[in-house]
């Protein structure tokens, strides 16, 4: 039994997101035995000096009157799933500089490439649970799951990042998927969301289905799940079983990512969760899928032959690749409603994050299309993660009689609330892809991989779609700034410090994403380092 | 060990022919004149309303999943459980229980906070329709008065 | 078994390796095998539906059945006999498939368990690797049974019946499970001749005397294998004051009778596993495994017969406690049912769980202290059943009843 | 010889059964057609040396998993009228071809140069107790500790997540 502490700092990240999460879920088993059901309107009495601020008076919300039982105080878990994903987000940028290992008997990895993305997981978790803290006390719906549920998929999300066993993958996606499943049905307010993550729920099993077959034909050609065995049954010339489980594989993470054709669950799912899972969704969900395919093509079916030849993958990414831009931008441009839009635009990312993927197929050097790839998912996830809390903001009213939003909630958003425009004006330029923000330099790295990897119809492919991407982007821009205000209360304007503290942080992470690259470039050059020949 | 195993076919082949067996040996011994009464559904000589296939509580439903859980934690337990033993004779034994431990502990939070969010209670509806019942009976008198 | 087979073959002069009628030798002898322990099942069933009216009669200060045959021990063939020329009644509004394919389920679920349930020291139809856990994974079947029966009756009675039976039986397969599983951690095998291999002769060396945690997971293994028999106090399923007969309400003659051969052969069932697993099997006192193995001729078969009959015995007190607690205590409600089952049996089967791996652990580390533990054990067990004796004998003294055995027969 | 025999006895049922899943308009005989087919299934397995697998195939999903299933098929209990006509549309067709195409393009590559090579009927015949409960014991140990660990974290998540999807109005 090989066994020892290296293996346990490995996985450090994911231990401490699901010893948060345990945490959650044992003190709310206490919060019942403690302080049961205090009666009264304001909950109980704030302990910390941060509950001791937001300890106003909630809203007038619907529903509570003074006399029904309130349910005991909750607001401390945000703040412990805030510092756990904090302490998280430490452990796994300390052992950044350290060597590469691989642990638990090779069915992980222990390097850059998996702290990078247990670092962007976290920081999008952190900024996440700021984010949900006021809309869901403004939604009185406030409860030990949700902070519990978010751990625990976010702990998924960083095993994913550096599982090299298809079993652990499998297991860590799942860990992942039940979680963010549960979130995106976490609010029933209305029909939406129920049928937001029951199409979720329908279709990611069947993603994960798909992909445990690929699984399966993989370890029946290989007598092996683990990667290294493939790609070494690979360099003996592989075979046609090993080819269909290739692309069973990626056609599962194809509906995990969003890529066109498998696109069809996002608009609505990203419609129907609250606001501030949609974010989440968008920025660690994509964040842990694009790294866990990346780990598959690269260190499973890394070979050249493997990727460029006849049935080589890179075909096969280059493709979903290029419908997944054009229709992703294409169907975001009708859309009224902001969610709705985002949720296009998270599709056309996908397009773009996939061109960086199909230009690691090369036998050139990998490290700009990785470096980008990480670049890209990270400053997205940064933007993404504002946008939606913009939208969780502007959301919550219209939450509570489970209407979806509407580009008339936006207008004139500068007059009432000039800081929020500004932000929400800002990440949507940097989703265009406007210098100076993040988006930018995220697409520019992303299109000059591609151009090395002798991608250049693709990457001239995503430069047109990004320029038609800037039609909806600015739409919103132009309601935000340039229209009068139909809805004047659309905006509820209480609870918004830890909201306002996510917003700032998410800009000033664009900002300086856009404006000083290098400084992030260092640290994804120690990432790329894995995978390179 | 497939002899073990063509054992279990054998023994399902010969309870189903054991089955079948009396029922068609019976069918020469026993009367049928079946007519619309006897073929009633039973409710105690009441006729039938309607169909008994409706809906049905859902904390069925939340046992049944309960249930998987542990079940599923049953199944990977037993493997680990047969060879326990080994490991301690190995002198691995702390190790071995550590790793039982982390799994068993993992699950019992969630066993613990399925009892602390109240599903475990089958009576729940229940005792709100009591408790509603006896607010009213309190409220009554007081309206009267 | 299949050295048995073996053995008969080479007998007839035939090599078992190449003789190219060895396959179906071994299915005929199979075949052979599975209908004499169906039958025996059936039998012993038959059987136990007789004693327990006269146990439950004696209970009652009443008589029970003795007209047919001495001491009326032939009434079970007299019921069988009246259900197999009962008519058989399918209700008109039943899902017929169904309805005719449930005993199907039942029996087959029940039939298999006995593939790998021992008898004595050389009687087991298979000693499977996987025995404990193959014999959990059949009896899952039943369920299906029940919740086809219940639902294709198209009657409110069988479906209520059905569901709460299914519920039942899931959440006590749960602490029932693992309770199971501390016999496994014990012993080092799943196998049930390995398990009983593992403890002794005497009581001491059983594994319910082990520790006190092997003590509790026997006590929880008993009460999980009441509720899943749906025997009394947790026959709600078949609460005739409310349900009528539960889920098997529709059936009738032969039909019905499936279901009450499975209920009854399930006490044998539940009885045998708890001696296997708890209570040392067919192990003879003072004489181990190994001498039985090495054995030949007529000892061979005398010290055979002797373990038989410890194991029997061993098994049929086991019924006789199932019954006489049916007889004693009155039917529990079903969200106590499920209470006792989620809050109380299931966390206290994982506390024995990690209680026994850590006491494993201690013992490998002191063997004295193991030895201790079951001699305090025993003594505990011995002193218990000398009081509860002898607060038996003084309750009889007081009421003035005596034991007659002599009449009413 | 009796191997294949059982093999294509086990394989037609299994397929047979579990056509009839989907075929099935009533919902309790197609769940009860799905639990012959996970016993048909297992018989597989038992063929492929996994004894293991086999009994949680019979454990977990003929019985824990069908009456779950059953449970919510009774809890929704669709009336005849509730379901609709049956109908042939065209992206049945598409559905049941690409089904057909997939299935035998898959048997094709798995017959053509990959299985003959029988890496894990090897394996189950070189390495003793392979599929065994033991083996797997030994191997959750020591070669998938992790596995076995998140695994116990997947079923708390479940547990988790039932009791919110299960709770009313949040």
């Amino acid at each position: 039994m090989s066994f020892n502490a290296a293996d346990l700092q490995g996985v450090l990240p994911a231990i401490i997101l699901s010893v948060g999460a345990l945490f959650l879920l044992t003190s709310e088993v206490f919060l019942r035995n403690v302080r049961p059901a205090v009666l009264g309107h304001a909950g109980g009495i704030p302990t910390s000096p941060a509950e001791r601020v937001e300890a106003k008076l909630p809203p007038g919300a619907q529903g509570a009157s003074p006399s029904a039982v309130t349910p005991p105080d909750r607001r401390y878990q945000a703040w412990v799933a805030a510092a756990f994903a904090a302490l998280g987000l430490w452990a796994s940028l300390a052992q950044l500089g350290d060597p590469a290992i691989a642990i638990f008997n090779g069915t992980a990895a222990s390097d850059g490439f998996a702290r990078v993305v247990a670092a962007v997981v976290c920081g999008s978790l952190l900024l996440s649970c700021l984010v949900a803290f006021g809309y869901l006390e403004a939604l009185r719906a406030t409860r030990g799951e949700f902070y519990a549920l978010a751990l625990f998929s976010a702990s998924g999300m960083c095993l994913l990042g550096q599982a090299t066993d298809l079993i652990v993958i499998f297991i860590a996606l799942e860990v992942m998927s039940l979680a963010v499943y549960c979130l995106s049905a976490y609010l029933r307010r209305g029909n939406r969301p129920a049928e937001a993550a029951f199409k979720y729920f329908v279709l990611g099993s069947f993603a994960s289905a798909i992909f445990l077959y690929g699984a399966a034909l993989a370890y029946g050609a290989t007598a092996s799940t683990r990667l290294v065995d493939i790609a070494a049954a690979l360099r003996g010339g592989g075979s046609g079983l090993l080819w269909a489980a290739a692309a069973l594989l990626v056609v599962g993470f194809a509906f995990k990512v969003a890529a066109v054709p498998f696109h069809m669950w996002v608009p609505d799912v990203y419609d129907g969760a609250p606001a501030p899972v949609t974010g989440f969704m968008a920025a660690a969900v994509k964040v842990a899928a694009f790294a866990t395919l990346v780990r598959i093509l690269l260190g499973g079916f890394g070979d050249p032959v493997a990727a460029l030849g006849a049935h080589g993958w890179q075909r096969l990414v280059v493709w979903l690749a290029g419908l997944t831009m054009v229709v992703g931008n294409l169907l975001a441009i009708p859309q009224r409603s902001v969610k709705r839009m985002l949720a296009y635009s998270s599709i056309a990312h996908a397009g773009y994050l996939l061109v960086a993927v199909a230009a690691m197929a090369g036998p050139l050097p990998r490290q700009d299309a990785i470096g980008g790839l990480l670049f890209y998912l990270a400053s997205y996830g940064a933007t993404v993660i504002g946008a939606f809390g913009v939208v969780a903001i502007i959301e919550r009213k219209l939450a509570l009689s489970g209407a979806g939003d509407d580009l008339s909630s936006w207008a004139g958003l500068s007059e009432r609330h000039p800081a929020l425009a500004a932000a929400m004006s800002l990440f949507m330029v940097s989703l265009a892809g406007i210098p100076p923000t993040a988006g930018f330099m995220a697409k520019l790295t992303v299109f000059r991989a591609a151009v090395s990897a002798e991608l250049v119809p693709l990457a001239v492919l995503g430069v047109l779609t990004s320029v038609g991407g800037l039609y909806y982007y600015l739409r919103v821009v132009v309601y935000v700034y340039m229209m009068p205000t139909t809805k004047p209360d659309a905006v509820m304007g209480e609870r918004l410090v830890a909201a306002g503290l996510a917003l700032i942080g998410c800009a000033v992470l664009v900002v300086w994403m856009g404006v000083q690259p290098g400084a992030f470039a260092s640290v994804a050059q120690n990432a790329v380092a894995v995978f390179s020949r | 060990m497939p002899f073990h195993f063509a054992n279990v076919l054998v023994f399902a082949a010969i309870a189903i022919l054991f089955v079948l067996g009396s029922l068609v040996g019976g069918h020469f011994l026993r009367p049928h004149n079946p007519t619309a009464e006897k073929e009633m559904i039973y409710e105690c000589g009441e006729k039938p309303i309607g169909q008994a296939w409706y809906n049905f509580n859902p904390r069925f439903y939340l046992i049944a999943l309960v249930f998987v859980i542990f079940e599923v934690e049953i199944a990977f337990m037993y493997p680990v459980a047969s060879v326990y033993r080994s490991f301690i004779e190995k002198g691995q034994g702390m190790l071995a229980f550590l790793e039982i431990f982390v799994f068993v502990a993992i699950l019992a939070v969630g066993l613990a906070y399925v009892w602390a969010m109240g599903d475990l209670e089958w009576v729940k509806g229940l005792k709100q329709d009591v408790l509603k019942a006896a607010r009213e009976a309190r409220e009554q008198p007081r309206k009267a008065a | 078994m299949q050295g048995f087979l073996d053995n008969l073959i080479r007998h007839f002069g035939h090599d078992p390796a190449t003789w190219p009628w060895t396959q179906f030798v071994y299915l005929g002898g199979m075949a052979l095998f599975a209908f004499a322990v169906i039958n025996f099942a059936a039998i012993t069933a038959g059987i136990f539906s007789w004693a327990e009216r006269r146990v439950a009669a004696r209970m009652q200060s009443r008589v029970g059945p003795n007209r047919v045959g001495p001491g009326g021990f032939l009434q079970w063939v007299a019921d069988a006999v009246k259900l197999l020329t009962k008519e058989d009644l399918v209700p008109a509004e039943a899902d017929k498939i169904l309805f005719r394919a449930a005993p199907y389920f039942m029996m087959v679920g029940f039939a298999c368990v006995f593939v790998a349930l021992p008898f004595s020291h050389r009687l087991v139809i298979a000693d499977m690797n996987i025995g404990i856990f193959f014999i959990i994974a059949v009896t899952a079947l039943i369920v299906v049974g029940i919740i086809m029966s219940g639902w294709s009756s198209n009657s409110k009675w069988s479906l209520f019946g059905a569901i709460r039976s299914a519920a039942q039986i899931i959440s006590y397969e749960i602490p029932g499970g693992i309770a199971l599983m501390i016999p496994v951690m014990l012993a080092g095998t799943l196998s049930t001749q390995g398990i009983i291999r593992a403890q002794g002769g005497l009581p001491w060396q059983w594994f319910v005397f082990d520790n006190p945690a092997a003590f509790v997971a026997f006590v929880i293994y008993f009460i999980s294998a009441l509720a899943e028999g749906n025997r009394t106090p947790f026959d709600l399923p078949e609460a005739e004051s409310e349900l009528v007969s539960g889920y098997n309400t529709e059936y009738s003659g032969m039909r019905f009778s499936y279901f009450f051969l499975v209920e009854w052969g399930n006490m044998w069932v539940m009885s045998a596993l708890a001696t296997t697993m708890f209570l040392g099997g067919w192990q003879i006192p003072g004489v181990s495994a190994a001498t039985l193995d090495a054995a030949t001729g007529g000892t061979a078969v005398a010290l055979e017969l002797l373990s038989l009959a410890i194991f029997v015995g061993k098994t049929l007190f086991w019924v006789f406690v199932v019954m006489w607690l049916r007889w004693t205590l009155p039917r529990i409600r079903v969200d106590q049912m499920m209470n006792m089952c989620w809050k109380y049996l299931v966390p206290m089967s994982f506390a024995a769980v990690a209680f026994v791996a850590v006491w494993m652990l201690v013992v490998h580390a002191v063997p004295a202290l193991g030895l201790v533990m079951r001699a305090i054990m025993f003594v505990l067990g011995v002193a218990f059943t000398v009081f509860f004796v002898y607060r038996t004998a003084q309750n009889i003294r007081d009421t003035g009843d005596k034991f007659d055995f002599t009449s009413n027969w | 010889m009796t191997e294949s025999v059982f093999f294509w006895i086990f394989a037609v049922l299994t397929v047979l059964l579990a056509a009839q899943v989907v075929l099935r308009r009533n919902p309790v005989h197609a769940a009860v057609s799905l639990v012959g087919a996970f016993f048909f299934l297992s018989g597989i397995y038992l063929l492929l040396a996994a004894q293991l697998i086999a009994i949680l195939q019979v454990m977990v999903y003929a019985g824990a998993v069908m009456v779950l299933f059953v449970f919510v098929i009774m809890l929704l209990n669709l009336k005849e009228e509730e379901m609709g006509h049956e109908r042939l549309t065209a992206w049945k067709i598409i559905g049941g071809a690409s089904i057909v195409v997939t299935t035998g393009l898959i048997a094709y590559l798995a017959l053509g140069n990959a299985y003959p090579t029988g890496l894990l009927r090897d394996m189950a015949r070189t390495q003793p107790g392979f599929g065994s409960v033991k083996g797997v014991g030994q191997a959750l140990y020591i070669a998938s500790v992790l596995p076995f660990e998140v695994t116990s974290l997947l079923l708390t998540i479940a547990v988790v997540g039932a009791v919110v999807v299960a709770k009313g109005k949040i």
